[in-house]
């Protein structure tokens, strides 16, 4: 009888950490509370410094994942509660009812293409419209549809229920309801990863108030070939091709009035997002605005230079004090001060504006560490127990890794998920 | 009895390199044939007039012979050949001791060959090579309508008799080749149809020496040679690739950026 | 005469260019029906003993997909593809048959988009062609 | 003779709409071998499985064609209902007729439904020639051996004897621990080095698990996955180590500068690792300037070593706070505080009052010696300023660089290293701690310069990579391996140089050569296969045979329609 291990986010980490304990013999069950698992880096359009396609590394993983014989998915579910000590714990999982049955439902996608309900897609990063049932993107694990009972007239009226008449294979089930299941696990592993801050909190930076100011994620997905613009790279305001962009790091972090600390991954991600503009927009002209240019990968330096030297990209030491519309509502005017005491302040025009918020811990990891009873650092990630032990919670037999604890790229968290595994196996074999 | 070029061959074999073979062609009986010798007085009446591929003989003897020298008579086209050989381990190029034979003026003519001149010139006069290859300037002009209907009507006479694969002295495979099965070759079986011919330039692609063995040994009388020449112009521009020389390697066995596939571990 | 329906195969590494295969069905992106899809393993893993073999029994054309360098499965799989395909198209066009008739592409599992666009291309350009005139070739 | 069935789906109507199933199962009974052609409406759902083994069992089917949807979805699912039917899972083919026929082409739907037969026809042709295949399975040895005994090494043996795998650790000095012996305090969080060393050491120590060799040295590694024998030699007298898996961890070294701040000529300009012998020592300088990529980010050797911003925030901060009134300044090009921790050192560090200097790669700093001690002039960029600092020591802030026996380590076990002589793990993305070598693992400043929380991470990662294939005690790999007809074989030796794992070598048998597949180190990609100009080199489930038949299958259907 092999020993259970939750694992709590699909995402890459939680997914390496699970194909890795999988692998050791146990038996793994991985909570994602989105419809698929996959996370972040399935929102990705390309990875640095290499440039793979992001999708093209991920997706066999999670087709790996979900074919294990040694993992259940969970998907669309949280965990509800946790009860007793390491080796014995409890652990409650809420698999709520998306009204699909996913034994019978194919991801055929009938359903879909006739919902009338259209709401803004979290995939997509709202900058298109999903239907309320759905499936979160072409190549989500599990291949099932669901409902999302918020904005379906039929859960909400009992008016429409027009996916249940085009469903041949009968998978639609509105009567549905969240299911609660206890798992007696040995470990848990949480591997929550990161939510970008919503740029809005700053007003000088013009998100929201100007339309050509976007988050980043939202620019990988427009970059992205099966992203909402299909691959090409047009501003909001008027679907135009940009010619001038610019990208603005730290914001919000390294911020003592809002995250001091330094997300880690954004100067790189910045640095790619360039290059791929280049591609997309062979006479682009890129700035980006940073502070400290943290190059400090394998690969990394010589994929800043690539950019600069190869692909035009402008680096500009300076905080941008602030962002306002340029004409009407195109385009951005970028004020900044320029370098040295006598720097004064200038003002740039751009057709488009990337913000590079802080990423913090995500939503959903306060409540959790509550629940689980693990203690926080000052940035509020998940605190390690100690130098020895960097992948170990507070907690005995509750394990962390990737961006949940602490800002870090894929390799760095799939390096520290094959190391929860490790450690996993340890304590079960009784080591301390 | 042993002729005077025999005898020049043996001294230059056996006394001036240290060999302890010579492989010769020689008459006997009114036949003239390949021999291995290993003493001067065995070495008989050399004959060089016939343009035999001594090399292909090497091959096919090379693994009876575990120990020794082997003197071989080589053109410029058997150089290229050892070292095509070498670069796949068939033979031992330390183990072979080369004596430069230089082409006549009629054998220049008859291989079309641009590059006659063995590095050293043991026996015969050296002569410069010819330019070009006249079909192959009769086809450039052709449209690419007649150029198929002309070898279509060339490769119509094939019997499937091997011996372009026989005698090719880089043609490695020859116990049990490919072409002899239908995997790639389309029915009916003779003649045996387009894709045998372009299975077989492929395969050439990156070794053909240019020795003009296929087409001498063709009954059809299709100019195979020809077609060897144009692909090897072709590799040369897309690769800058020309076989015969053991230093570079086919760029079918390298990465784009060049290096061998092998990387560093490629001591083996 | 009815119009020329050009027959055509597809070699599609599993990993890249058969999932951006797989991908524009998903997004339903139209393209005209000629294609017909080999999966292998690695772009690297087609004989080009295939391609000659179809060309000459009539086939009209070849596409030959694979990851994008550098996004090989396994590593340099796709280098040697690279290496191949170009002697290929030589040994075709000295036959006379126009070497056009076999294309190689990168397509990455990403790009459906850029699937539709080669595979229509490409059928287009066999249109254009006209059939291969090994159809008509009796031995 | 084959007894073929083939089970077309409607998928609802996302293939029927389009395609004419009835019209393509009647096509299908018309082709070679086919016993039985049948439809479902949905050939994966719980009936569409259960009607397809029934119509295995009744019809005594011994090849299996579904023509559906993706086999990368979908394929395990088919295989499994065949297995339990009893036919073997490597007899199934699947078709895709779904994302490349009917979704592609809704608006023809009569050139869809031709297309749809003859790709039914290509895979009916490659189901006739398919053969039952039988997964490879070699032992595993259940040992590991762990090369390299600083803080990476250490705590990837130490993670396996806790999970009660015998390790053997070997290293080459005289002393466990590696660089961090050297330094006394951790940054960020100001632990002491010798605490963690000589916890991970006792652990070991104390696990009848553990076997450490100090001034020991590889000198051979050979076999495969499971299978490895590795050879160390320690002082004449040499062992040899069976092992099931190997974990590299030798760990990088300081860049010893080359003169450069008239390092070696000026006294008191001396190594950011000779300064933390001195503060081991408890001296406690006054007045420091640390000058940040010397030697690093520059023509030659362009990357950032990664560890040394931190390192000298780290001394700077236990300077001042042993003297408040110390003077400090870091002279730098970026400071690389990247993350939580020590980005929190880098604030605490100018709070207290270290100096930061910026200056570019075109103007770096001059240190002369004067009367009173040193002087650094620095061009600092943000305030665009001549400054000069008054030192009594200046610490040069140099990267890690790749051990000199770093090359012949990766030529023991065959694993490549970048251009800089650090290793290249398989993957830079999803695969940090492994090689395209199964069965050996990478981690630590090996691979990259690391923290001592990624050098821990990074070394339980391996000891997890490697621990699996000896919790399994077996190597399978999937039946699309490569093999060698061996009489076919010339020996030429393309596959040899074509295969990207190493996995193909030319043996000798009495009288002839030809080339022999490892199958535990193949992943079949098939390269070697179009690398074999006499087709000797064939990969199980995509033959030279079964794919030309699907050739002449399209050739033959195609060339009758027109």
């Amino acid at each position: 009888m092999p020993k259970k291990v939750v694992v709590i986010g699909g995402g890459i980490a939680g997914i390496q950490a699970s194909l890795d304990l999988a692998d050791m013999g146990y038996e793994v069950h991985l909570v994602e509370k989105t419809p698929s698992i996959g996370g972040r880096m399935a929102q990705l359009d390309k990875t640095f410094p290499t440039n793979d396609c992001s999708m093209c590394i991920l997706s066999p993983k999670m087709i790996m994942c979900a074919g294990h014989e040694n993992v259940t998915l969970h998907t669309y579910s949280e965990v509800e509660e946790v009860s007793g000590q390491f080796p014995h714990l409890k652990v409650k999982i809420k698999e709520k009812a998306r009204f699909v049955n996913i034994d019978k439902c194919t991801g055929c996608g009938d359903c879909i293409a006739k919902c009338p309900v259209k709401v803004p897609d979290e995939f997509e990063q709202k900058l298109s419209k999903r239907k309320a049932i759905y499936l979160p993107f072409p190549q989500a694990v599990p291949r099932k549809v669901t409902i999302d009972g918020e904005t379906c007239r039929m859960i909400k009226s009992g008016k429409c229920g027009v996916c249940k008449k085009v469903c041949q294979a009968g998978a639609i089930e509105f009567e549905q309801k969240d299911k609660l299941i206890e798992i007696d696990a040995s470990a848990i592993v949480v591997a929550t990863g990161f939510d970008l801050m919503d740029a809005s909190a700053l007003p000088q930076y013009g998100y929201g108030s100007c339309k050509d100011v976007v988050a980043s994620l939202q620019f990988e997905r427009i970059l992205s070939a099966s992203g909402p613009m299909g691959g090409h790279l047009v501003r909001p305001s008027d679907g135009s091709t940009p010619k001038k962009l610019a990208f603005i790091q730290c914001v919000g972090s390294r911020d003592e009035k809002m995250h001091k600390y330094c997300s880690s991954v954004c100067c790189m991600y910045a640095t790619k997002e360039s290059i791929l503009a280049r591609e997309h927009v062979p006479d682009i002209e890129t700035t980006i605005f940073y502070m400290d240019m943290r190059a400090v990968g394998k690969g990394f330096q010589e994929f800043v230079q690539r950019a600069e030297k190869n692909y035009g990209v402008r680096y500009v030491r300076s905080r941008p004090a602030k962002v306002q519309p340029a004409r009407g509502d195109k385009g951005v005017l970028v004020t900044y001060e320029t370098r040295g005491l006598a720097g004064e302040q200038v003002s740039e025009e751009f057709d488009l504006l990337v913000l590079c918020p802080a990423l913090l811990p995500s939503k959903g990891s306060k409540p959790l560490a509550k629940l689980l009873g693990l203690e926080l650092d000052e940035d509020d990630f998940l605190k390690a127990k100690d130098m020895r032990h960097p992948v170990d919670s507070t907690r005995k037999g509750i394990l962390v890794c990737g961006f949940a604890s602490g800002p870090m790229d894929i390799p760095d968290s799939v390096a520290q998920a094959s190391g929860v595994a490790a450690r996993v196996a340890e304590l079960l074999q009784g080591g301390g | 009895m042993v002729n005077d070029l025999g005898k020049k061959l043996a001294r230059l074999a056996f006394e001036e390199r240290g060999a302890d073979f010579l492989l010769v062609m020689r008459e006997e009986h009114g036949n003239v044939a390949p021999a291995m010798v290993s003493k001067g007085e065995d070495v008989g009446v050399v004959r060089l007039e016939v343009p035999y591929q001594l090399v292909t003989i090497l091959e096919n003897i090379y693994p009876w012979i575990s120990k020794g020298k082997i003197a071989v008579i080589t053109r410029r086209c058997d150089e290229k050949a050892l070292a095509e050989l070498a670069k796949r381990k068939y033979v031992d190029d330390k183990r072979i001791i080369k004596i430069g034979l230089a082409c006549t003026e009629e054998q220049i003519e008859r291989c079309r060959c641009e590059d006659p001149v063995p590095s050293h010139v043991d026996v015969g006069e050296p002569h410069a090579g010819v330019k070009g290859d006249e079909l192959s300037a009769r086809l450039a002009k052709m449209s690419q309508k007649d150029r198929l209907a002309f070898w279509v009507d060339q490769y119509k006479k094939c019997n499937k008799c091997f011996g372009c694969t026989l005698t090719c002295p880089v043609c490695f495979c020859d116990d049990d080749c490919v072409l002899e099965e239908r995997t790639f070759v389309a029915e009916p079986s003779i003649p045996p149809g387009l894709s045998f011919h372009m299975v077989r330039s492929y395969h050439m692609i990156d070794k053909c020496i240019e020795c003009g063995e296929c087409e001498r040994a063709c009954p059809a009388e299709i100019p195979l040679l020809t077609m060897r020449k144009l692909l090897a112009k072709d590799m040369k521009e897309v690769f800058k690739f020309a076989p015969g020389d053991e230093k570079t390697v086919s760029p079918l066995n390298t990465t784009l950026e060049g290096e061998l596939m092998e990387d560093e571990c490629n001591e083996r | 005469m009815a119009e020329f329906n050009p027959t055509i195969l597809a070699f599609c590494c599993n990993w890249c260019s058969y999932a951006g295969a797989d991908l524009a069905g998903v997004g339903r992106l139209q393209m005209p029906p000629n294609i017909h899809v080999i999966r292998v393993m690695c772009s690297a893993s087609v004989k080009p003993e295939y391609v000659l073999k179809a060309i000459s029994g009539g086939v009209d054309g070849v596409l030959v997909l694979g990851c994008h360098i550098g996004d090989c499965h396994y590593m340099t799989g796709n280098h040697r593809t690279a290496k191949r395909m170009p002697l290929v198209q030589k040994v075709l066009k000295e036959v006379g048959i126009d070497e056009r008739r076999l294309r190689l592409d990168w397509v990455s599992a990403s790009e459906g988009e850029k699937f539709q666009k080669v595979v229509t291309e490409f059928v287009g350009e066999i249109k254009n062609l006209g059939p291969n005139p090994m159809r008509g070739v009796k031995w | 003779m084959a007894r073929i069935g083939v089970f077309i789906c409607h998928c609802g109507h996302n293939i029927a709409a389009t395609v004419n199933v009835e019209k393509v199962v009647e096509f299908a009974k018309t082709l070679p071998d086919v016993v039985i052609a049948d439809h479902n409406l949905y050939s994966c759902s719980e009936e569409g499985l259960g009607s397809i083994r029934k119509s295995i069992e009744k019809n005594k089917l011994d090849r299996i064609v579904v023509a559906a949807c993706t086999p990368r979805t979908h394929e395990p699912l088919f295989r499994k209902t065949c297995e339990m039917a009893g036919v073997n899972k490597y007899l199934f083919e699947f078709v895709n007729i779904r994302e490349h026929c009917s979704w592609i082409h809704t608006k023809e739907p009569d050139p869809a439904t031709e297309k749809a037969k003859k790709l039914i026809a290509m895979g009916v042709a490659k189901a006739g020639l398919l053969e039952p295949q039988k997964e490879t399975e070699s032992s595993v040895i259940p040992t590991a051996v762990v090369i390299g005994g600083g803080l990476t090494g250490l705590t990837a043996a130490a993670s396996l004897v806790a999970q009660g795998i015998d390790t053997h650790l070997v290293e080459t000095s005289g002393r466990l621990g590696g660089i961090l012996g050297d330094i006394e305090i951790i940054g960020p969080e100001f632990s002491r080095s010798k605490e963690l060393l000589d916890q991970l050491v006792s652990e070991l120590k104390g696990s009848s698990h553990a076997k450490i060799h100090l001034d020991t040295k590889v000198t051979a590694v050979s076999g495969f996955i499971g299978n490895f024998e590795v050879t160390i030699e320690s002082k004449g007298k040499s062992e040899k180590v069976p092992a099931g898996a190997i974990i590299l961890a030798t760990g990088a070294k300081e860049f010893v500068p080359t003169g450069e701040y008239g390092y070696g000529s000026i006294p008191g300009v001396i190594t950011q690792l000779e300064f933390e012998r001195r503060l081991a020592k408890g001296d406690h300088p006054k007045r420091v300037a640390f000058i940040q990529c010397v030697g690093s980010r520059q023509p030659g050797r362009e990357y950032c070593s990664r560890v040394c911003c931190n390192a000298s925030l780290k001394n700077a901060l236990r300077i001042v706070e042993a003297e408040p009134s110390s003077r400090v300044s870091i002279i730098h090009r970026d400071i690389m505080s990247y993350g939580t921790a020590s980005e929190r050192l880098y604030r605490e560090a100018s709070d207290k009052g270290v100096v930061f200097l910026r200056y570019g790669l075109e103007r770096p700093a001059n240190v002369t010696r004067k009367q009173k001690g040193l002087v650094v002039e620095v061009y600092d960029e943000t305030i665009d300023e001549n400054i000069d600092i008054d030192a009594d020591l200046v610490v040069l802030a140099t990267p890690m660089v790749s051990r000199e026996d770093a090359r012949d380590v990766g030529k023991l076990l065959k694993v490549p290293l970048d251009k800089y002589g650090f290793f290249l793990e398989a993957h830079v993305k999803l695969r940090p701690v492994e090689f395209a070598t199964d069965g050996v693992f990478i981690c630590g400043s090996a691979r990259w310069p690391s923290s001592v929380s990624e050098c821990i991470g990074q070394g339980l990662a391996a000891a997890a990579k490697a621990s699996i294939p000896i919790r399994r005690g077996k190597v399978v790999v999937e039946a699309i391996t490569c093999w060698a007809d061996t009489d076919k074989c010339a020996a030429c030796g393309s596959c040899v140089i074509a295969c990207p794992y190493e996995a193909i070598e030319i043996v000798e048998d009495e009288d002839r050569r030809y080339a022999k597949v490892n199958e535990a180190q193949c992943k079949g990609c098939g390269t070697c296969v179009a690398s074999c100009p006499n087709d000797a080199m064939q990969q199980r489930g995509f033959t030279s045979r079964q794919l030309s038949s699907m050739i002449d299958a399209l050739i033959k259907n195609a060339m009758e329609e027109t």
